[in-house]
Formats: C-alpha cells, structure tokens, sequence
C-alpha cells in the first residue's frame, strides 16, 4: 500500500527527492512485477489484467489524487503525475490513469469517491429532462467496458452543463480498439433516470471548451513522457547489444545523433508533462495541459519513429517489447485532441493576446510549481 | 537525465519584477531599443547602468561588488534581459562565465584585480578557445605559452574570438605541455590583457557584413603568474565545466525570442488554421525550454556539473531557434530584406535569417554535443 | 547526379491506358479493393490474371513467355498497379528482381524452368540476404554452401524472409569461400527451391499481428549446379546490381499513395488553410519523386547501374513515405484503429502507422543507404 | 556565342545528351570567368556587374527563348532552363533570368524583342484610361534600376487586362535590396502615356491568379536548383578538406548522413525543376511551376543549413563563398511566392478535384515532357 508522506505539501516538485525516488521505486517493482510481456502480449488480445490491476488496486494508486479525508492518499499533482508516468514507461495495460483522474475529479465535486475503475468520456452526455438521460452514444470512452462508472459531462436541454457519474448498467458497449489495442468503446446510452447522486453542478475547470478532455491531455502527456523513457532506454540497451560490421551499432556515429535527438525530444517532453503537474488546481492548469499535449504528442512520433529505427527489423516483430510502447505513444498522441488541436489552442490565445503578453504568460505558467496546489482539479 | 521542475524561490521571482520594471523604464526613457540579438549587442553604456541597478555580478560574492545571490536568480534576470532585448552583449561573457571560472580556479591577485570591475559592468571578457585548426576539437590547441621569468610567453593564434576587438581580457586555452593519452592534458587557461603588448586583432566580417568575430594573434606576449586560471595542465576539465554554463542558459533558445512575438503581432489575434497551429507548436516548444532550462540552472545552483543535461538543453534550444524563424516566414509572406524600412517584420526576418547558421555552431556544433548526450545516454 | 528529365516513350505511354482499364475492370468486376499496401498483398489470382493480362514479365523475352518491353514499359505498368492498390505482392519480387537476375546470371536450365512460369504469373520468389548477424551488413552473411555431387550442401538460416511461407523459390546469399581483404568475397547465389528437403520455415509475427516475415532454416539443403546464379563467389557484385532495382522503383515512395487520396478526399473540396498547404506539400514531393524514379527507370534502360540514384529515390522517397500518416494524422483529427469499421479513413491510418516503421528499413536501412549516396558525393 | 542546334526540337529534355552537355559547360565556363568572387563582392555593395553581364549578353543568352524568327536563339525550354540553373550555379549577379523570360514573354505577345534588360514586375500595373498609367507603385521589382524595361500586366478602369512594357523613364525607383543585396526596388509610376506599342492582349498563361509571377516562380526555382547544386559541391569539397580529430570531417558518418540528406533535397528540387521546363508552354505548366517552386523552396533551407552546418565557422565568414550562394536561397524561396503560397495552391487544387483525380494528373504532368513544346510561353 501508498502511503503519502507526513507532509504531502513538502516541496516534491522542486527536484528528485527522497520521497519521490522512493515513489518512483515502489512503482517500478509492482509494475515491472506484474506487467510482463505475457501480460502485455493477453491485453493485446483483449484480456483484462486483472492481477496487475489488482495489484495497482491494492497499493492504493488509483486513489492518489483523492484527499485523505475522503478515504484517498492525498498525495500531490507531481507525484500522482509521477505514478502515470511510470505506468506509461511499463505500458499498464488497465485503466489506471482514467480512474485517478476521474477519482480527483469527481471527489473534488461530491466529496466522497466511489469504486473503481473508472472511465472519463470526453463526449457530451445529453439529458431528456431532470435527471433522465436522452438517448444517445458516446465514441471512444476508454475501458468502458472494465469500468464501474465513466464520468461525463452532461447538457440539459436548456444548454446548463453538470458532472455526470454514469453506473455501468446505463449503457451498453460496441467494442472498439485503439492502436495499442487497449478499449476504446462506443458507448449506447438508454432513456434511463440517473441517480440523485450522480449529477453534481459543473466544476468550475471543467467550464473550458474542452472539458473533461483537458484531464483526458494531461493524463496522456504524462504516459506518453514515460513511454518515450522507456523507448529510449530500450534503444539504447539494443544499441549496444545488437553487432553489425564487427561492432555494436551504438557506436556508430549515426546511431547516436539519431538516438541524442531522440533524448531531447524526450527531455523536452518529460518537461512539458512536468509543468502540467505542477499546474494541477491553478489558474495555468489549461495552457499547461496544451503544452504538455501537444509538447509530447509531437515528440512522440519522432521518438518512436527513431527507436524503431536503431531497433531495425527486430523493433518490428510481436516477439519485441518495443511494439507495446510505440503503439501505445501512436495512440496517446492522437487521443483526447492530438498535438495540432492542442497547438491551435495555445495558438489561438497567444496571437489574440498579442506578442506582449506572451513572455509574462510563459513565466507564470512555469511559476505554477510555486503556487498552493491542493488536490482539488 | 535530471529535469525535474523546478520551484523558483520568492527572492528570485521579486528580482524578476525589479529587473522588468528596470528595462521598462529604459525603454520608455529611450535608453535601448529592444533588439533581436539581445546578448550580441555590445552596449557598455547599457551594461554599466545594469551594474549600477544591481544586475551584473548577480551570484557573485559581496566582497568583490557582487550580489551573492543564487544561480536561479541570476537565470531570472537573464531571463528577462533576453525577453526584453536588452543589448547585454558587453557584460554577457564575463558575467556568464569568465567571473565564475576566475572566482573558482583565479589568483587572489586576478580575483581582487578583476571581479569587482566586472560586476560594475565595466570590464568585458572574450573567449579563447577555438584555433584554426581547432573547432570543435578542443584537443586540437596549439597556440603554445612557454615557461617565462615570473609568468609564460605565448605564441599562436586564436579565431572566432567574440568582440577581441572591444572586451578587456580573453579567457585563453593554451597549449603548456604535451596532450597524452587521453589528447586532454597539459592544456592552461590564461587571463589575457587585450591592452598588454604583443597581441594584435585582425577582424572577420561575417555574412551580414558585420564586424564580431576576430583572428587574435600572441606574439611574445607575457603572461604574469597571477594571470594563470587554475593549475598548470588542467585546462581541459576547467572549460568542460565552463560549457556548462555556457550551453545551458536561457541564450541557447532565446537568441530570436522577439521574432518569435513579433510574429504574433504581425498575425495579429484572428490567426487562420495554419498560423494558430504553427505558432501554438513554437510556444509550446518554449514552454518546454524553459523548463528544461530552470531544471538545469537549478542543478548548477547545487554545484551539479550537468554537462548532458546542458548539452541536451543547447541541442534542442538552438533547433528551436532556428525553427522560428523558418516557420515564421512560411506564415506571413514577406520578403526578408535589411532595408526594408517600410517592414519591421521583414527586416526583423531578415536579421535572423542572417545570423541563425552560427546558433547550431557557437559554444559546440550541434554534432559534438550530440555525441556528449549520447556518451550521457551509456552508448559505447 | 543524374537526374535528367525523362520522356517515356509513346508506346510506355499507350501501356499506361491498357494497364489502367485492366485494372479498373477488375475493380468494377469486384476482383480486388483497392489496398493500401498494394505490393505487400499477396494474391496468387490476381497474379496470374495480371499476367494473362500481358502485365508481368514486361522485360522478359518473348522466348520465355515475356514481352520483349524497355524498363520504361514495365516502370509503367508498376506505376498504375501502385496507385491502383492492386494486390500484386506474389509476383512483385519474382518480376521485380529475381527474374531479370536470373536471366543475366542463371544457368539456361534455370531460365528455361522458372522464367516462363514466373511470366505466366505462378511462380513467386522470396530475397534471402538477411541473416541474424547480419541486417544491413550483407557481408557477414554466416549460412554456408559446401560442395557436393552435382551441386551444393546448405546449412544456416535467413531470417526477415518476406512470403517464405509463400513462395516457390528464395534467391539466396550464401557464403561459399573466403570473405577477403574488402570483405565482399566468398558469396554466391543460389536459387532455393522452398518445396525440396531441407527447409523449414518458422513465422515471424509483426506487430500488427500479421504473418508476412519468416525465419528460414537451412538443414543439408541441396542445391544442384542449375540453380547456381552467376559466378561462384561473385554473389556480392551481383546483389548490389539487384539492389539498384529493388530501391529505386515507384515502391519506394507509393507504398501508401492511397492514404494520400483518401486524405484528399477526408478533407474534401474545401481545404482550410493548413489542408491545403500541407496537402500541396506532398503532392509536390510526390511530383518531384516521380520525376527521379522515372529518371533511374530510364538508366536501367540503358544498361547504367545507377547505384547512388536508386539509393536516392530510395531515401527520399521512404521519407515521403513516412510523412505521408504524420501530416495526415494533424489534418484530420481522428484516432487510428484497425477496428474502426465505421471509419474508413480511421482505419487507413492504423493499417499504414503500423507499416510504415518498415519502409525505411525494406531493402536497405536509411543510414547504409546515406552511406552509399555520401560515397556518391565523394566524401572519403 | 552561343548556337542553338541544327534541330531545337531535338530530343533535349529525355537525357544529358551531347548538346546539353556543350551547353551546360560553355555556360559553365563563360560564368566561371567573370562571376568571381570580387565579381559578387561588388555587386553585394550594389555595383552592377556590367563586364559579366556584356559577356552574357554577346554569349546571347538572355535571348535563348526568343525564336530564331525574332532575332533570338530559339533554345527550347529544358535547355534554356539549364542556362538558368547554371546561372544559379555560379550566383549570376544580374537580371539573365528576368530577362531570359521577359523576352520569352512580350516576344510571343508583340513578335520582336527589345534591348535588355528586361524585368518582371508581379505586381500589378494601373491604367488611368486608355494607355495613360495612374499614379501607383510596385514593390520587389528585381534590377528597376539596371533594366531598360519592365513587364508588367496593366490592368484598365473596367478591370481589363493587359501585357505591358513599361520604359525606363516612366518610372522613378526607391531601392531595396533583398537578403543577398540583390536590387529588389521600390517602383514609382507617374500618369505617363505608354507608347501604341507597349500594351498588348494578356497572354493565355498570364491569366491565371498568379499572372506573371508564374514565370518569375519558374526562373526562380532553376537558379534555386542550380544554387543547391552549388552549395552541395562547397560543402563537399570543404567537408574533404577540413580535418578535425585527426581526419576530414567528410570521414565521420554525422557529416555523411547529413550531406546524403542535402543531395536528396537538391536532387529532388532539381527534378521538379527540369519537370516544370519540360512543362513549358503546355497546360501543365501552371501546375508543374507550383510543384517546382515549392519543392525548390523547401529543399532550399534545408540544404543551405546542413551546408552552413558542415562548413562551420568558416561559412559565416565575408571571404567564404559559401554565403553568395546561400543568401540567393534564401532569398529565391521567398521571391515570386514562396513555398506555402505554391504549396496552397497546389492543394486547393488536388482537394477541389478529389483523390481519384490526382493520379492522372501527376502523370500528364511528369508526361509534358512527351509534348510539342515551342519557344511560346
């Protein structure tokens, strides 16, 4: 089990301390404990992994963002954002990120949490009258069909938006996949009443043009910075290992300029994903997301695109671990608004605010990391 | 790699509201006009008001005139130096990394002598590495100081040298015995007087036709004992420590930041599809770099020598700066001209068209320091 | 280089008409869909209609049962069947490469057996150069001939092997003697027949989950004297001739030419600013690649073995390649899936990001290939 | 000077054959001679360089697409295009391209040439009433001051438009120098009449949205080619020169794999190039100039980069001659529309006549070069 430190405001964003190695640590053993090629290899094919899940479960990760107070971990954004990066580096084949996010968010509303996993939709639930669902669907909703409940955002006819918990039994699934092969369903909604509980007045981040979306970013921007680690790390060891004209391959200087370019993309992107975190509950949380989107979006594809490079033919087989990671960063990055819609916000707002408010813009977004950050989206 | 966020203290983020509100004041009174090469304008008039308001010298001891502040302070007004164009060019060496390699490995003599001159923003220092058969092969220096009465006699030559023809002193490596094994010893750095004799500067025009690079001559010139930077045959370990300072700054990304907003306002705020997603792209590339950047500065501030972070920081920097002005000019379809009086915007392109060859070249082609990220990275 | 802007001959261009309504027959008539890996889709039926047709074996003599036509002919005939998405991965190699060589090179026995059948469409061939140790370093090729009665004992395996689960024969790089100071001795050629004993072959799944690379096992393979290609010991001289055709054909930049149209046809006749930019772009790459294939098409014609040209069709043109999915993936915002059967345009993005990884390293990796283009220029 | 061969019509444009050849290097070595290096310092400090362009003029070059009837030289397009590439190659200091074309132009429209130079103007002109020009200007014209005429199309009150030849006196200039210092001026214009002979019915492939552009675009894209060319063989010639850590630089892979990259964008450039001269005077001219220009003008930064980047320091420097060539490049690809206004067009047009129709269309214009092509534009 996680447990959070005395201080969960302790100054855990500043630099690799204890508490956050000893984090990173534990994680990396219960993933790389159960999340082994074999596991990989049954998701792929459509198992849930229900052990590894479990597991994660058990040490109480997807609760990291809920408050100790209602029954959570309480840690902060970066270093919950630190367990979403390990999990992309492992490739956790379960809903992990989904259901600490959707947790944060929807405890932060109605105070208490509710059994997982849970889904967020990035679609828009509509509602007939009152509590009562119109019918309708939803494309794309991540691990609906593992989940107990799949938060949404839901329109009344009159336009007025609220925080839905939509219960599993309120929808049938079409199956879907992404490219990784992980659930991405379509969801049918019926003309069903929803709970007293279930519907919570919008909070206030969620007001944004992209609504639970902006969570959706975030949590991809930060298993896409830990994909890439791992990318790396994984061209690397082959580098090194693989021989050809009497040496290993890493010791050609072509190798390791393409592999250096692939380092600072990953530098780059790790840091993008890092001010996101730190941004968590702040006024800047919605430019940082778009940043951290569309930073590691782009740095996906040429990251992936050069380990698979230095990987050769091999990088290109089932038999490989590498496929389970690149897969995963090609659909990361075109999830929950790939890096041209996220570029085009950020875009948007700097040319309508003009060329002397950027430089102020840009500095208040990294000195987030300084402002009071609850746990509270 | 270590690039975790950084939290900058209150004390640095205060210096930053005084430094902004400093700059304004100067551009408002006419003192500078914001340029787009910020740390290349030589401006000595500019860089002694900087000292006199307290900006110059930041992490240096009070002893010697300096703040005594953080590395993450200083990175601050850095910061906001290159944001607002000042033309910091004169004081940007000494104060980035000459002041700090006399401070740490100098003379009491060459400290006592020369610090408190840099940090009123009055003395200017070049650097004295490359060699014409020596770019990016360090290894490679022969100008030669042989052993003279109380100091060394230097002959050779250096080039590319930075403003030789306007700063005070360079910070030379020299050649004082035989390399070895390893082609990294018996190199020295030497504190060298640009007024002393023989020394003589030959300019070299670049391809905008201006005048910043130098070929630096040593004839017989002496250097006194006090003058010699750290121990004999230790050079090499010095500049590598030096380049970290040199590649991680906010001036490795930040060379043409004021295209960058002058092509937002030439968009103007209803942009097409293209132009939003474009210059989206480059912000978030920025967002990114400065973290980067802070993450590294705070690393220093711990006496960490992050020599791959730094060269991880230069190489993805100076691939952005040389990308904006590359998308700029596909975005807003200008003809790029130095007199174009009419178009800020062009002439704003065309000044950085001219100069942005030499970001992916100063302080170790983008070559040699993708070779250090990838020994960083445990490629063998 | 050359490059010289090719005009292909009257009757190429008459070929061009008779290929394109065969094919949109075939269409009409249901025989095939239009695929997007056109020439990694293995369809024995439609092979042997295309030849009935008069479309395989182009080059070949009419004494084999080919059609005597110039390598503009058949560059042509490639070019409809690519951008057509016509399933013709069963003869492609066989016709492509492994026939001519065994025209020039192969005992008349071995023309006279499987040249005629290759020509009628029913008789496929596999490339076996790789070998585990040895990727894009043909010279360590490992597995080994030893002579015997009548012929040669094999032992060793290949691997990477496209269709060995599929085809009738491989062309096999075989080591035979002494590699030599420049290493590229002691290889030869050797036709395998896939049905004989002393073979077996072992898939190699990709990461789509498709079956279309093999481990192939020699064990005490025989291969008889007739099946001996070319001089013994001459095989790498041979393979590098082989490899001017496998680079530079229009299959190195059309692997995934229909994504591009229906990328065209997603966006629809009204481009936003950013569509039709980055649409123009590709089609102008397309055009300029066109020009340079058709360019080597017209060497080979001549009997020129353009070895530097081919590997810069080759490098460019699966660098197009690559680029074609990343700018169709920001213009149309959807998310790739194999099983998008509601989407069309969803599901062509996955079957193509999955393979695209390949293109650039098929028949050559891009930095041998550079290697090969920088020798061109003259770097020593 | 120079001879068009017994048969113009010959088969120049399927292969280097002996008369391209012969062309190619008596352009080569007239070039050689007299754009030295002093020749292009001095033209950068806005001297005109009237010993080369008296060499050019007796070679009769600026009149190799004026037919034989005209009193021209009657060279087809691909060879008269290789001129310009050459022209590119050696940084010509003066208007052979302008003028080459301008030629080309009126003397299909009026059936006799005037002294050059010539230049285009891609601005557009306005006519007051009848032949009396109105009060305007016209920026980026390139060498108004050195040109004794300026091609124009004129545009009437009632939105007619014409094919102009504007003299010398009916202009005043304001200079301006693009990034190679090459003279780019400021057109003053004065409600001056035209004589009855210069203005003539607009030309057919004049009537495009890019009017006379379409021909600066074309010339533009040869020099570029010819320039990339040019770079190509410095850097190679320097990379084989300039030792560091003991061997020349053009023996590290880094360097290799980064000029293979250059030939590939230069050869590709020059392609579409030779493409759009085989284009000449066909329906497909419009078409093939957009894809040369943009494919000219993106290879053009890349290759001026890497070139720069393995000629180091050295290439920044006056005395190199590195920079002559590069700032062209620069220059050239923003000149007459740069790469995103050639690329736009080019999509416009694919998305407007749909995917299937795409193919057939790349065909016919790679099949130009089959044609009847004459000296007409």
């Amino acid at each position: 089990m996680l447990h959070a430190p005395a201080s969960p405001q302790a100054d855990l964003q500043s630099e690799p301390n204890d508490f956050s190695a000893i984090l990173a640590e534990q994680t990396d053993r219960l993933l790389a404990q159960h999340v082994t090629p074999a596991c990989l290899k049954a998701a792929d094919g459509g198992v849930f992994p229900a052990a590894a899940w479990e597991a994660v479960s058990d040490a109480w990760l997807p609760l990291a963002l809920v408050p100790e107070a209602a029954g959570g971990v309480g840690l902060d954004a970066p270093a919950a954002a630190q367990i979403l990066r390990r999990s992309g580096y492992h490739a956790l084949p379960a809903p992990l990120a989904e259901t600490m996010l959707g947790l944060a968010v929807w405890t932060a509303a109605a105070g208490a949490a509710v059994e997982g996993p849970v889904s967020l939709a990035t679609g828009l639930l509509r509602l007939a009258s009152g509590t009562i669902l119109a019918e309708g669907t939803m494309a794309h909703v991540p691990w609906a069909g593992a989940a107990g409940h799949v938060l949404a955002i839901a329109e009344a006819p009159d336009g007025a938006r609220h925080l839905a918990l939509l219960p599993r039994a309120a929808y049938t699934i079409v199956p879907r996949r992404n490219l990784a092969n992980e659930p991405r369903e379509t969801l049918h909604i019926g003309t069903a009443p929803l709970g007293p509980d279930a519907l919570l007045p919008l909070p206030a981040p969620l007001a944004g043009p992209d609504g639970l979306m902006l969570f959706g970013a975030f949590a991809r921007a930060q298993q896409m910075a830990g994909a890439m680690e791992r990318c790396l790390d994984l061209a690397v060891a082959y580098a090194n290992e693989r021989k050809q004209f009497g040496k290993p391959i890493g010791r050609f200087q072509a190798v390791q300029q393409m592999l250096a370019v692939a380092a600072g993309e990953s530098a780059a992107a790790g840091a993008a994903a890092q001010v996101a975190a730190a941004a968590w509950n702040t006024d800047q949380f919605p430019l940082a997301v778009a940043i951290a989107k569309a930073r590691c979006g782009e740095a996906a594809g040429k990251v992936a695109e050069i380990c698979h490079q230095v990987h050769g033919a091999m990088g290109f087989t089932q038999e490989h671990v590498l496929h389970f990671i690149t897969r995963r960063l090609w659909a990361w990055r075109d999830e929950c608004g790939n890096d041209a819609h996220w570029q085009e916000r950020i875009g948007r707002m700097v040319c309508a605010q003009g060329g002397a408010a950027l430089w102020p813009r840009l500095v208040a977004l990294r000195a987030a990391a300084n402002g009071d950050r609850g746990t509270q989206p | 790699m270590r690039f975790a966020t950084v939290a900058f203290p209150k004390d640095a983020e205060d210096l930053r509201l005084q430094v902004r509100r400093f700059l304004e004041a100067e551009k408002a009174d006419g003192r500078f006009v914001p340029h787009r090469s910020s740390w290349n304008t030589f401006d000595p008039d500019f860089s002694r008001r900087a000292a006199k308001a307290g900006y110059v010298g930041l992490t240096l001891p009070e002893a010697y005139g300096g703040h005594a502040r953080s590395s993450l302070a200083r990175f601050v007004a850095t910061e906001e130096m290159l944001a607002a164009g000042a033309p910091c060019g004169a004081h940007w060496i000494a104060d980035r990394q000459s002041a700090p390699q006399i401070l740490r490995h100098g003379t009491q003599v060459a400290r006592d002598h020369i610090i408190p001159r840099i940090c009123a923003g009055e003395c200017y220092f070049g650097i004295g590495m490359s060699e014409p058969d020596s770019g990016s092969d360090l290894a490679a220096v022969r100008s030669k100081a042989v052993r003279g009465a109380g100091g060394w006699v230097l002959n050779g030559q250096k080039i590319w040298t930075t403003n030789a023809h306007r700063v005070h002193y360079l910070l030379a490596l020299v050649r004082t015995g035989d390399a070895g094994a390893d082609r990294h010893g018996g190199l020295t750095q030497f504190i060298i007087d640009m007024a002393a004799p023989g020394i003589s500067v030959r300019p070299i025009h670049d391809l905008s036709g201006n005048h910043e690079f130098n070929e630096v001559f040593f004839t017989d010139h002496f250097v006194a004992d006090d003058f010699v930077v750290g121990e004999v045959g230790n050079g090499w370990s010095m500049v590598t420590q030096e380049l970290a300072f040199e590649r991680s700054g906010p001036d490795r990304f930040m060379s043409d930041y004021r295209l960058l907003t002058e092509l937002v306002d030439r968009i103007g705020p209803a942009p097409d599809a293209r132009q939003a997603v474009e210059t989206g792209r480059l912000v978030a590339h920025m967002g990114a770099l400065m973290a980067m950047s802070g993450s590294v500065a705070a690393l220093l501030d711990r006496d960490i020598v992050p020599n791959v972070e730094a060269a991880l920081v230069k190489d993805v920097g100076t691939a952005f700066e040389r990308d904006i002005p590359e998308v700029a000019r596909r975005l807003v379809a200008v003809e790029a001209s130095l007199d174009a009086q009419d178009d800020r915007f062009a002439e704003a392109l065309a000044d950085v068209a001219l100069r942005a060859p030499s970001f992916t070249l100063r302080g170790g082609t983008r070559e040699i320091l993708r070779g250090v990220i990838a020994r960083g990275l445990g490629l063998r």
